[in-house]
């Protein structure tokens, strides 16, 4: 794989002057997914708790940003707005300065629960979305799905049923399903919750390489502080319920990374500055 | 001529096929169809009712139904049916009671349980039929069940008398004699009620575009009539031939029991076939009474199409 | 940190778009929902005026089909309180026979879970009785059970119980894993398990099975007044049609869709009722 | 490091008795295994042996419940010929109005499913459909499709449909939202939705209506028969029955049970044969 | 609570004498799970492959034993053999030197997906379990729930339904259910895999202290390595698929362990071997 691509990607750029982004807001007109106030409330009752509020975030073209916060502070909810599978009750998500009203087909998932659908092989729930959205898989599709299989260690399971797989391999099933769509957005919800150490970090790095080879915005939610800053351009840190924006931190680490980069200086800054915005008592009651 | 296709004329009976239903067949066996070149198909009905309204509307030609059924039909609505022959000139309602049971004529059912099956038209003439007998509703209990379960109940005691068809007589003694008792049949005809009953019927449609062909078939029908009372044992095989599932001795035996019906004192004196002015308003009198219906509401002598009507005597 | 507030102009443009849109997509919410209320009244007001229109320009004879209008004429010539009659012979029967069925059906699917053995035994005997027509076995019936309501519960009872008894097994069967996992490694009792996970589990399923079944309740109750009856509204319907009497007879079959209608909703209702989260959630 | 393998003793040890255990529990299985297999015969077999006795020891009446003998010898006092016949009229209706149902059903129940509006209007027509007593409709049915195998299918038709629209509607319903979502993000067509996440979702559900549909066919074919027909067993066991010929009635009745459990048996071997995962797993 | 308590706690002592294994296994009677020579295979087939084979191991009465291996190795169907959810195709699993042969009720479970029941409100699925097994909850029951609730954050969510929660409620909900039920043996299957890094550090301690106080003999699934070392006596390493064990590990840390261990020399070294074991070539193909 070209290793020196990775530089290349056009988010790194970005982001570099993004320091503040309250104030470069409105400066920012080649930002690709942009959330202006957004909040959302589940309730339909008018004074309703709030699940999210006052998010103001823009995410760039082919950026890969990141989301960490408590359990509950509505990662999940944000990713779904963006999503448009959820209407934000305040403020308006827009993409490409089209506000979101209807799910988008741009986008690939990887929910937090696997969601695969039962009645269908391994091999066939990957390529469902294809099949689901075009009516047909074409050859080249099923060497891709193949390909990718092989990657996350499933190739033998490919013709076995969801049920017979173990809890870590349907997330990967679930992953190979989204980046098989190679969306221009991918969102993905706690991708690697389920999987071990190495495997985690094997199927990270191969994030990375196929999306700098198929440059794509990527909204990350996830629990490792660590993993955030190994793969993330920028880390959007989450306050407790109802949750808001806590912090928007550049990684500004040089591409590609690798496992050595966790031992840099700058990554152990960065983990520590996170671990401190969470470990710091406004970020939970 | 015999080069000459063959008319095809469907047949619509009121019920399933049986002994009270094998003239036609009889025609069809004995080739008197064929004789007027005709080609006759039977087709089976569920009640008078049923009949009427498949004649009605098409889908059969000629048929036979009760004609208190036929002059209800044509007073509240104008079914494009006549009737053209007589075919029962009697009644052929009648109380079937066990023969050990006490009860020798109708007005000993005074205070008795009686079963009859919810829908027979037999129900509607039940008031008029106690009242000749010096009885009202109210002095029997009357109970409403299957036709099916009428002979059970009877047989089991749970009724005293039922209320069927002396077509069925043959069959309610069978059934008896399976449990070991006799029946009694009280007929209404002569409890007092006197009335035309199954008529043949067909559509106006039908004689008035082929009325050669309703000519010729009522002349055969008639012949087969005759033939039927006059031989049941080979109209029963006759009925067998065409519908296996009847049984020929059941069947001849239901032809003996309804004799009666068919050839009697008023057939003698009218002619077969024939239905005059004065017994049609009787039995209209009937039926109107029986149905809640206005007397006005229909000229008897209207529902009759004369031209088809065997000569009288 | 990046948690500050949209600037105020910012603040009171979308907001004011927002209201606007509310407001305009709120009369256009209010017109749906209008139609949604209405549309079926309107939908049988139109379908009224069809059939008036086809029987009128058609002449199709009432022995055929009725119009409306003489079927509210005939309507009209029965008294209210023989309607009442009618009406409350065939209901009474239908929701006894149907509460009945119930009674009987839950345990016999419960029993049919549990064990293989009657799995494989009862089910056929519950098949043939299903499709055992009505009036052959009248005779026993009747024999065994009189003439009265009970012989009336009991055939609308052998017509209704089969959905219900499919529906619950199948749904019970569809139970995952993972909960009776549950509750297996509590060793719970088994009529826990059945009765906690398995029944909650297949209240869809049970519900599916009780709209099926409330409306072949009433088909029961009219068969059963076909074979044995001298009121209710299926005894009224074929008297009127053996007596001609066709405008009647639909005059009866409007008293019969009625019932159905609302039975079927009542059955809907309660499951909103008792059993919401059950229910698919609306958008 | 403790991957060592166990002793040779121990290994062998646990090898014999686990062999032991299998022969032993084997034969217990084995046995087990027969029992399933022929409980169901077994069962009928004491069943028919105790309605004789009943009939016999009872003195029951032919008329009233004919005893197993007497029903065969009446089996074979019909030629087999016209069993044929009348079974395979019933069957072909039968059939051909389970199917016409299915092919009705299924696209009205996603048409219900897509549009809040025919849900609100079509679906209490289809409640008042269902509720109708066929013999009301019959001269109607007769007029509009004459008094052939078309008229026939037509109320198999009628009596078939509603349960598999019922039970369609909720399991499409039932569809879990996250499922929906998936199809949501990837704005497919309404029809892949409907085709590829909902109707395999519904699966255990179809044919929960279909094992109902498949009785009320066989159930609708012989009220078919008692509207109009020369043949089939509806018309034979009603003929019979006219006849007072009641073991003949009920001869006619087993081969209605026959076709009965056949079909149903069909349906569920049609869906272990193309819907395996739709089962539930046996232990 | 009293933190000098820990120490006492019985499988301390123990472990402490069980270096190895497999020469001891004998000389351990009272071994309160053990696991001879235990394997299994999903496949009905004669031949069909092994998900794990040949686990030797023995957890004594009140000992924390954690378990880690990649995504796949069998870990799940090791804790269904516990359970008696799942009877080994090979080799026997015994508690107290009884096989065990059809599922127990002295465990509590926390499923790898939580497993909750859609109709019952959080507080009705977390006493579900002592509901199901004796048919009714005393108010005491009500009471701990409560408690156990406010622990993990859960309080203010203990009448919604499961499906208007985030993920990681989900799993705390789980979590919380199988506490309740205080079981001899908890069997946790990745419990805290959805949860942030602050709420899994709270809700591991949280966990020591209630098995501090009632003692009960953990069996514990987790990838994160530093929470095995964390909370665990000794920790299982397992090998890829069909899973083995690679290595069973001493922790040996003193109790009662607070986030301050995690910079302790000894904490370090563990966590290197354990991904010396997990980065090794043979434990992946
Ligand atoms: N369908 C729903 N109905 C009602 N409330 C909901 C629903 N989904 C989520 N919530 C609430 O919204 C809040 C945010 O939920 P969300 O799933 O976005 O959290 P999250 O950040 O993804 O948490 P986790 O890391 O645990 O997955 C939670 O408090 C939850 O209770
Ligand atoms: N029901 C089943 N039928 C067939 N095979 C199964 C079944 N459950 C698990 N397996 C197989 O057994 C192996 C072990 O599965 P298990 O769930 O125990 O893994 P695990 O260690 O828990 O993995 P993870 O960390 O991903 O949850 C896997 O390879 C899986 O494919
Ligand atoms: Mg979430
Ligand atoms: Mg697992």
């Amino acid at each position: 794989m070209n290793v020196m691509n990775a530089f290349s990607t056009p988010s790194i750029e970005n982001v570099a002057h993004n320091d503040d982004q309250a104030t470069q807001k409105e400066t920012t007109p080649n930002a690709y997914v942009r959330m202006e106030d957004v909040g959302h409330c589940y309730d339909p009752t008018p004074d309703g708790p709030m699940a999210v509020q006052h998010i103001n975030l823009d995410i760039y073209r082919h950026e890969f940003v990141a989301v960490v916060g408590p359990s509950g502070c509505g990662k999940s909810t944000l990713l779904r707005m963006v999503a448009g599978l959820l209407i934000p009750s305040h403020g308006e998500v827009s993409v490409f300065n089209k506000p979101v009203t209807e799910p988008r087909d741009d986008v690939g998932i990887v929910f937090q629960k696997p969601n695969l659908l039962p009645w269908l092989t391994v091999k066939k729930n990957v390529l469902f979305p294809l099949k689901h959205k075009y009516g047909h898989v074409s050859l080249e599709d099923k060497k891709r799905a193949d390909e990718l299989l092989t990657m996350t260690g499933l190739a033998s399971f490919a013709d076995k049923m969801p049920d017979e797989l173990s809890g870590g391999m349907q997330q990967r099933v679930g992953i190979v399903r989204a980046l098989l769509l190679n969306p221009d957005i991918l969102l993905m919800d706690e991708p690697f919750s389920a999987l071990d150490a190495l495997t985690r970090e094997q199927i990270g790095f191969d994030l990375l390489d196929i999306w700098r080879d198929h440059p794509k915005t990527v909204l990350f939610i996830t629990h490792s502080i660590s993993e955030a800053v190994l793969l993330a351009d920028r880390i959007l840190v989450m306050s407790k319920r109802p949750g808001t924006v806590l912090d928007l931190i550049d990684v500004n680490l040089p591409r590609p990374r690798t496992a050595k980069d966790m031992n840099s200086t700058r990554f152990c800054e960065l983990t520590e500055t996170i671990r401190g915005h969470i470990y710091e008592p406004h970020s939970r009651a | 001529t015999a080069a000459m296709a063959a008319d095809h004329v469907t047949f619509q009976l009121d019920w399933l096929p049986g002994g009270d239903k094998a003239p036609v067949y009889v025609g069809i066996q004995e080739g008197f169809f064929r004789a007027e070149n005709l080609d006759v198909k039977v087709a089976t009905g569920r009640g008078s009712t049923d009949a009427i309204t498949k004649i009605a509307t098409g889908q059969a030609d000629i048929g036979m139904a009760d004609i208190g059924a036929l002059m209800a039909a044509k007073a509240q609505d104008d079914v494009p049916v006549s009737a053209v022959a007589a075919y029962f000139t009697q009644a052929p309602h009648a109380f079937f009671v066990l023969s050990n049971s006490g009860i020798h004529n109708i007005k000993d059912l005074a205070g008795k349980k009686v079963a009859t099956s919810p829908f027979t038209s037999s129900n509607a003439f039940l008031p008029l039929v106690l009242k000749q007998n010096g009885l009202s509703d109210k002095d029997i209990t009357l109970i409403k069940a299957d036709p099916g379960a009428l002979g059970p109940m009877l047989m089991t005691g749970n009724t005293q008398a039922i209320i069927a068809w002396v077509t069925n007589t043959a069959l309610y003694k069978a059934q008896a004699a399976q449990a070991g008792k006799t029946i009694t049949v009280l007929p209404w005809s002569e409890g007092g009620l006197s009335l035309y009953s199954s008529s043949i019927i067909a559509s106006d449609r039908f004689l008035s575009e082929r009325p050669e062909v309703a000519k010729r078939f009522i002349k055969a029908f008639e012949k087969a009539v005759v033939y039927t009372y006059a031989h049941p044992e080979k109209a029963g095989e006759d009925l067998h031939d065409i519908v296996p599932e009847v049984d020929p001795k059941i069947a001849a035996a239901q032809i003996h029991s309804i004799y009666d019906l068919v050839y009697n004192k008023i057939s003698q004196s009218d002619g077969f076939g024939v239905l005059t002015a004065k017994r049609l308003t009787t039995t209209w009198q009937y039926v109107a009474k029986a149905n809640d219906l206005s007397p006005d509401s229909l000229n008897p002598e209207k529902i009759v199409n004369k031209a088809f009507m065997p000569t009288p005597n | 940190m990046n948690h500050t507030p949209a600037p105020k102009a910012a603040l009171h443009a979308p907001q004011q778009s927002h209201n606007s849109k509310t407001t305009a997509s709120g009369v256009k919410q209010w017109f749906k929902k209008q139609g949604y209320r209405f549309a079926p009244w309107l939908f049988f007001i139109s379908l009224l005026i069809l059939w008036e229109s086809i029987c009128r320009l058609g002449h199709v004879p009432t022995y055929i089909l009725p119009s409306p209008s003489s079927i509210i004429n005939a309507f009209f010539n029965v008294s209210f309180s023989r309607w009442m009659v009618h009406l409350w012979a065939t209901l009474r029967v239908a929701l006894l026979g149907f509460i009945v069925s119930i009674l009987i059906s839950i345990p016999l699917s419960i029993a049919l879970i549990r064990s293989e053995l009657l799995n494989r035994t009862i089910y056929p005997v519950l098949v043939v009785i299903q499709s055992t027509p009505v009036v052959a076995v009248a005779p026993l019936i009747i024999v065994l059970m009189g003439t009265g309501d009970a012989s009336r519960v009991l055939i609308t009872c052998l017509i209704t119980f089969f959905p219900l008894v499919v529906s619950t097994t199948t749904g019970m069967l569809e139970t995952p894993q993972e909960l009776i996992e549950l509750s297996q490694s509590l060793r719970a009792p088994r009529y826990r398990e059945t009765w906690q996970i398995r029944i909650p589990y297949a209240i869809p399923h049970i519900f599916s099975g009780l709209r099926v079944s409330i409306t072949l309740a009433i088909i029961g109750a009219v068969v059963a007044e076909f074979v044995a009856a001298e009121q209710g509204l299926g005894y009224f319907i074929q008297f009127s049609t053996s007596f001609f009497k066709i405008p009647q007879a639909f005059a009866g079959l409007v008293f019969l869709s009625a019932i159905s209608l609302l039975l079927f909703k009542s059955v809907h209702w309660i499951q909103a009722w008792l059993f919401p989260w059950s229910l698919p959630k609306k958008k």
